[in-house]
């Protein structure tokens, strides 16, 4: 058995080895595989903040990847036609610098997570797997119909946005910056987890009775959980459009829930390299399979089986053991 | 049926593996197109049609990498990514759906490859959007809808019923029937994308006193609308472009569609040697009969070989201009580029008929004649 | 609007939630007896529709379409329950989730392997073919109308079944105490097998006796399982009555949102604006439907507390 | 009188047939041990729900501190210094034994939106948590995983939350199950000192520690209080034997 601390640090040396190899030998479409892999496992850690440490089963997280890539969108779009976001009550003009769209992205989602989150969390169980579901259906039926930013056809930013001192087209180096931003989440995402208000909302998952009698209120920690989350995949969402230089509502619909919620449950619920390890995972065997046949997906769906019938603890579990032990 | 189909694809496999592994291939071709979930249909008519000319062209040194784009948008830009960036790739082609080649093409073609688009052809590629790279063989989507209201105005149709889904091709299919009908429109419907049952829509039919339907609804949708109307006792008659009416979803509308009435830029019994030969040998190679995008493929790629005949793609200005001269017999007849590299024909309008066993379509007449497209005037180019 | 065409409206509502019970009693069935969430229930109805299909095709008798359908979505059920289903009530929702969802893939996909990637043919036989004209004059599909006495006959079925028979008493004492209807020796899996195959026959049947006018392709499941959700969490999960009444609603809204939402716009703004809003409005008024409820009443209309 | 902590009027609980608690008075003053003792069923959860704020009464009130609390929830009942330990476990099983501690010291300083500094790095809640561990004899237990205590030891640690949150009133389910008679022994007496920090309503099957400790005991039989008073009081009253402690005896 391999302790969980040393498997990661594996995992984030396959991040580094793969692309820095791909580079060499100029294979530039790994580096662009990897890109994807990155942003994707960004997605899933924002799941994994709700689901994991929150419990809270949300089918509804492409609201949150598809806001964020509709922020890269929007602004955009807005600076490569020059016409004005909005003229009142202030002049807002497009961009195409990629921290002001990060921030927008982030702040955008979790506002939308925010508002989700009251409604949602009212219920519990199957329902709220299901409301959440319904509000990801609300915002791809409104992407689609909403023309002024494409609909159905998407939005196509011909050219990737700016990040100052880099040049963002050249694979390696917009793969460098999603992996910086991952490896940062992930390592605020460690500090998160055993912090106070980590301590807290473990607690409230488990035993929200209990949380109740020492004077907190579970439900706000589960909020503020559910935005974090919805933050974090809503910067996936901005990176991920970027990444494509294009953004549709396919984002907003229910099998994007679907796969980010795959990436965190084949990788391990509650590890924090759970949903890293199962968007490579996810990625590789798009990849591999996708070229076998085109019928690819069967074997998708009976190793996803396996993978729940007889995998305790996801991929991470299949290899540490399954005790899940916080520091 | 289906074992024929599978012994065709292994077939088809190792044909493109000998042809890629036999010489040193000088034009390398990216095929992406839709050949797994809903939809699958459309994008192997393309591959079949499209490689059906490679093979007849008995030419070693064209290899063409296919790859399933699963009709989602993120995945057909990797692929492009792929193709581009790993395959090396000269000319991309095959994809299926307006959204998704608004996702690629504006991309590749800025990246310096050559497009040539089998299917889609969204309004803003081939206006302001478009570029000297991008070569669309099959239609603007206006064409067809176009023609439908040409057909209207000359039936004499005064009250015309409209409808589509709510997505910007179902807006733009509207736009383009009123852009040549002159009549009244009864009303205008957006129905859902993906919406299966029009009970509904057919009762607004039955209380709107008009005096024909224009309607367009791609795929599952259309097959499901013809289906709940032929039922309902309405017996308005029905037009629409030939995207629901198409070989390959026929079978499964049956009678329903019986006598109704749909454009299309080709048909099987359009009478040129070309096009019989393609029909026979499509039917000899696949034992099915060809349908639209099965014709767009082939002429997809005969225009791909017969620029290759003048020009190298390294080449690109000559490439691009042999391309540009449309030196090819079309299977549906006169074809030529226009200002902005979208097709120029003719438009039939064509009626659902029964022979023996099989429900296809029958040309009736002629809509329009070398009709463009309205966007062209937007193009610089 | 005159009165003719709202009856029929009307009628098209109910008529759309009919035929959404029928999905969404079996789903709600198993999700009440069992706890467990089927995302492949949709597979089921597609299996169904196909099964119909190829044997109306061979055939060409509808009827025997039908127990086609009821006999092969029966079979995959019973089938799926044996090898994959019964692992998964002790899990958590999440992975039933994650391993239904994975059962998606693999029937869509097989099915496609199987029967090829164009849709199928399947018609309504001719007697059931064409309007009927009702009282005050309203001329409607004779099918549709079989189509919602179908669907009332099983709702009927199913409200005498779990009330008066011997196997809804299990059911009802499952629900309730799954150890206690085990300590009374009932079979527990084999009554788990059976209910999930009874789940699983009427999703068939739905499929099968839509897809007579709808089309029969690969992925038509996955549309109407979503609906049938909204359907239940609107009904109150476990409850057959809830299901009806829930799908009556939902049914309704949808048909006769699209149909008024644009009418209504039109007082504010220009018609083609409002056909345009008022129809993406109406795409999502199920959804605001479901939403408002739930906030309303976090565990749906007939919804005991889990 | 003025050293009453915590007291209920009348307070009447139905669910459906059954009545679980009816017309239910009592009160917990400074200083004190006041023990609930009753047959199984007799309905002392239903009141405990009711005290801590978890169950709301169909009618009756409940006073802490001199203010109606009846409408409070648990949270706000909590925060004026109303402590309770769970009779079945409720703890963070997959944490340890020092985190689930430290829950309690986070609760009391009643601020959990610090979301970058390790909790365990925080020297006034790691103080208070410890603390509250030494004083239930859980000290060495500190960095073990709770799922691995024995059923007493998480009763300690129940006491132990409750102690952090410095309370003015205990309200204690069943603390002495399972700790065995060496460990019931230690607990009575830990009890009897704690008595002097807040008084103590105390719900308990181990009728030996009830005599030992309590000032005063209620006994609950189907809902309703048949008798108040002193060991001696009850251990007399003929009621009291004749619907409870005879059948015991």
């Amino acid at each position: 058995m391999i302790r969980e601390h040393q498997l990661n640090k594996i995992i984030l040396s396959i991040f580094l080895i793969i692309p820095l190899w791909a580079f060499v030998t100029d294979e530039p479409f790994t580096i662009t595989l990897m890109t994807r892999a990155t942003v994707f496992a960004l997605a899933a850690v924002g799941l994994n903040i709700a689901l994991g440490l929150g419990g809270l089963v949300s089918l509804g997280h492409a609201v949150f990847f598809g806001i964020g890539g509709y922020s890269m969108g929007i602004l955009a779009c807005h600076a490569q036609t020059y016409t004005p976001l909005m003229e009142w009550p202030m002049l807002v003009s497009g961009s195409k610098s990629m921290p002001l769209i990060w921030i927008n992205a982030v702040i955008m989602s979790a506002l939308a997570a925010l508002l989700i989150g009251i409604l949602s969390l009212r219920t519990s169980g199957v329902y709220f797997i299901m409301i959440t579901l319904a509000f990801g259906q609300m915002f791809f039926f409104f992407s689609i119909s909403w023309s002024a930013y494409g609909g159905e056809d998407g939005l196509s930013i011909y050219i990737r946005n700016e990040f100052p001192g880099l040049n963002t087209l050249v694979p390696i180096q917009y793969y460098a910056l999603c992996l910086a931003l991952l490896c940062t989440v992930l390592w605020i995402n460690s500090r998160l987890i055993n912090s106070p208000f980590g301590l807290a909302l473990n607690a409230a998952r488990q035993v929200p009775e209990r949380v109740e009698t020492v004077g907190l209120n579970p439900m706000r920690l589960k909020l503020a959980a559910f935005i974090i989350s919805g933050a974090v995949t809503g910067l996936a969402g901005a990176l991920f459009a970027d990444l494509n230089r294009f953004v549709s509502p396919t984002m907003f619909s229910w099998q994007t829930s679907g796969e980010i919620m795959v990436f965190v449950i084949i990788g391990g619920v509650g590890r924090l390299f759970g949903p890293v390890v199962g968007a490579l995972m996810f990625v590789a065997l798009e990849h591999w399979l996708g070229g076998l046949s085109d019928f690819w997906h069967i074997y998708l769906g009976i190793l996803l089986l396996g993978i729940v019938l007889f995998g305790r603890g996801g991929l991470i579990g299949m290899i540490c053991g399954e005790a899940r032990q916080h520091e | 049926m289906k074992l024929g189909t599978l012994a065709l694809k292994s077939a088809l496999i190792s044909a493109v593996a000998a042809l890629s592994s036999t010489a040193i291939a000088d034009t390398k071709v990216g095929m992406i197109t839709t050949l797994s979930g809903g939809g699958a249909g459309l994008g192997i008519d393309v591959r079949d049609g499209f490689m059906l000319a490679i093979k007849q062209s008995e030419r070693s040194d064209i290899e063409v990498v296919i790859e399933d784009d699963q009709r989602k948008p993120d995945i057909a830009v990797q692929l492009a990514d792929k193709m581009v960036q790993s395959e090396k790739v000269d000319v991309l082609t095959g994809i299926i759906w307006s959204n998704l080649a608004m996702a690629v093409v504006p991309s590749v073609t800025a990246q310096g490859k050559i497009y040539l688009s089998p299917n889609a052809g969204p309004s803003p590629l081939a206006g302001a959007g478009c570029h000297p790279n991008y070569f669309n063989v099959a239609w603007q989507n206006d064409s067809l809808h176009n023609a439908g209201g040409a057909y209207a105005q000359s039936e004499g149709y005064k009250n015309v019923f409209i409808m589509a889904p709510n997505y910007p091709a179902g807006t733009d299919a509207l736009n383009g029937f009123k852009a040549l009908y002159k009549g009244d429109v009864a009303s205008e419907v957006y129905t859902k994308l993906g919406q299966t049952d029009y009970a509904s829509e057919i009762a607004q039919i039955r209380a709107s006193g008009a005096d024909a339907v224009y309607f367009f609804l791609p795929g599952g949708m259309g097959i499901s609308f013809l289906k709940q109307y032929s039922g309902s006792g309405v017996n308005i008659p029905v037009i629409g472009p030939a995207f629901s009416f198409d070989q390959g979803i026929l079978q499964a509308v049956g009678a329903a569609a019986l006598g109704v009435r749909n454009t299309s830029q080709w048909n099987k019994d359009i009478d040129t040697p070309t096009n019989q030969a393609f029909v026979s040998s499509f039917l000899a190679e696949y034992e099915r009969l060809p349908s639209l995008y099965a014709s767009q493929g082939f002429d997809t790629a005969n225009l791909l070989l017969s620029a290759l005949e003048t020009a190298s793609v390294s080449d690109n200005a000559g490439f691009r201009s042999a391309l540009k001269a449309a030196n090819f017999i079309s299977v549906r007849g006169d074809f030529k580029f226009g200002s902005n590299n979208h097709p120029i024909h003719d438009v039939y309008i064509r009626e659902v008929v029964k022979e023996g066993d099989v429900f296809t379509n029958k040309i009736i007449g002629k809509v329009l004649n070398d009709h463009g497209d309205p966007y062209a005037k937007d193009c610089k180019m | 609007m005159t009165f003719v065409l709202l009856a029929e409206q009307i009628l098209n509502g109910v008529q759309f939630g009919i035929m959404l019970f029928l999905m969404a009693a079996g789903l709600t069935l198993i999700f009440g007896v069992m706890g467990l969430i089927n995302l492949a229930h949709g597979s089921l109805y597609m299996i169904g529709a196909f099964a119909a299909a190829a044997v109306a095709g061979m055939t060409g008798s509808f009827i025997m379409a039908l127990l086609a359908a009821l006999i092969a979505s029966a079979a995959a059920g019973a089938l799926v329950e044996l090898l994959v289903i019964r692992r998964l009530y002790n899990k958590d929702h999440l992975d039933q989730v994650l391993a239904t969802f994975a059962l998606i893939l693999i029937f869509s996909e097989g099915t496609r392997w199987v029967f090829g990637s164009f849709p199928l043919f399947l018609d309504i036989p001719a007697s059931l073919s064409g309007p009927m004209t009702l009282p005050g004059g309203i001329q409607y599909p004779l099918y549709r109308l079989v189509l919602i006495g179908a669907g009332l006959s099983v709702a009927l079925g199913l409200g005498l079944m779990i009330t008066k028979t011997r196997i809804g008493i299990q059911i009802r004492a499952g629900k309730n105490d799954r150890e206690m209807i085990a300590a009374l020796g009932i079979n527990i899996s084999g009554l788990y097998t059976l209910i999930f195959s009874l789940g699983a026959a009427l999703a068939g049947l739905a499929g099968a006796l839509v897809g007579a006018i709808q089309s029969v392709q690969v992925g038509m499941g996955e549309p109407v399982l979503i609906l049938a959700f909204v359907v239940i969490v609107i009904g109150g999960i476990g409850s057959i009555k809830g299901a009806l009444i829930g799908a009556l609603l939902v049914g309704l809204t949808d048909t006769l949102g699209g149909i008024f939402l644009p009418e209504l716009l039109k007082f504010v703004t220009d018609p083609s604006t409002a056909t345009s809003i008022g129809s993406s409005l109406s795409s999502m008024a199920i959804y605001i439907l479901m939403g408002a409820i739930l906030i309303w009443r976090p565990t749906g209309l007939f919804g005991t507390k889990l | 009188m003025n050293d009453i902590v915590l007291a209920t009027k009348g307070l009447t609980k139905r669910f459906g047939a059954l009545t679980a608690s009816e017309n239910i008075t009592l009160d917990l003053r400074a200083g004190e041990i006041h023990a609930i003792i009753g047959p199984n069923g007799a309905g002392k959860s239903t009141l405990i729900a009711q005290v801590c704020g978890s169950l709301k009464p169909d009618s009756g009130t409940v006073h802490f501190l001199g203010r109606d609390v009846t409408q409070k929830t648990t949270r706000s009942r909590v925060q004026a210094g109303l402590a309770r330990s769970f009779q079945i476990s409720a703890l963070s099983m997959e944490d340890s034994v020092l985190q689930n501690a430290l829950l309690g010291a986070l609760g009391a300083s009643r601020n959990p939106w610090r979301f970058f500094k390790p909790a365990l790095e925080d020297p006034t809640l790691v103080e208070q948590a410890e603390h509250a561990l030494e004083r239930v004899g859980l000290s060495g237990h500190a960095t073990q995983r709770t799922s691995e205590l024995s059923h007493g030891q998480r009763r300690q640690l129940e006491v132990a939350i409750a102690l952090t949150l410095y309370p003015k009133a205990f309200i204690m389910d069943e603390p002495m199950a399972g700790l065995g008679s060496e460990g019931s022994v230690q607990m009575t007496d830990f009890l009897d000192t704690l008595r002097k920090e807040a008084p103590i309503l105390l719900v308990e099957h181990d009728m030996d520690a009830v005599f030992a400790l309590a000032d005063r005991i209620s006994v609950l039989v189907y809902g309703k209080v048949i008798a108040t008073g002193t060991v001696e009081e009850i251990r007399t009253n003929p009621h009291v034997r004749d619907a409870y402690l005879g059948e015991e005896a």
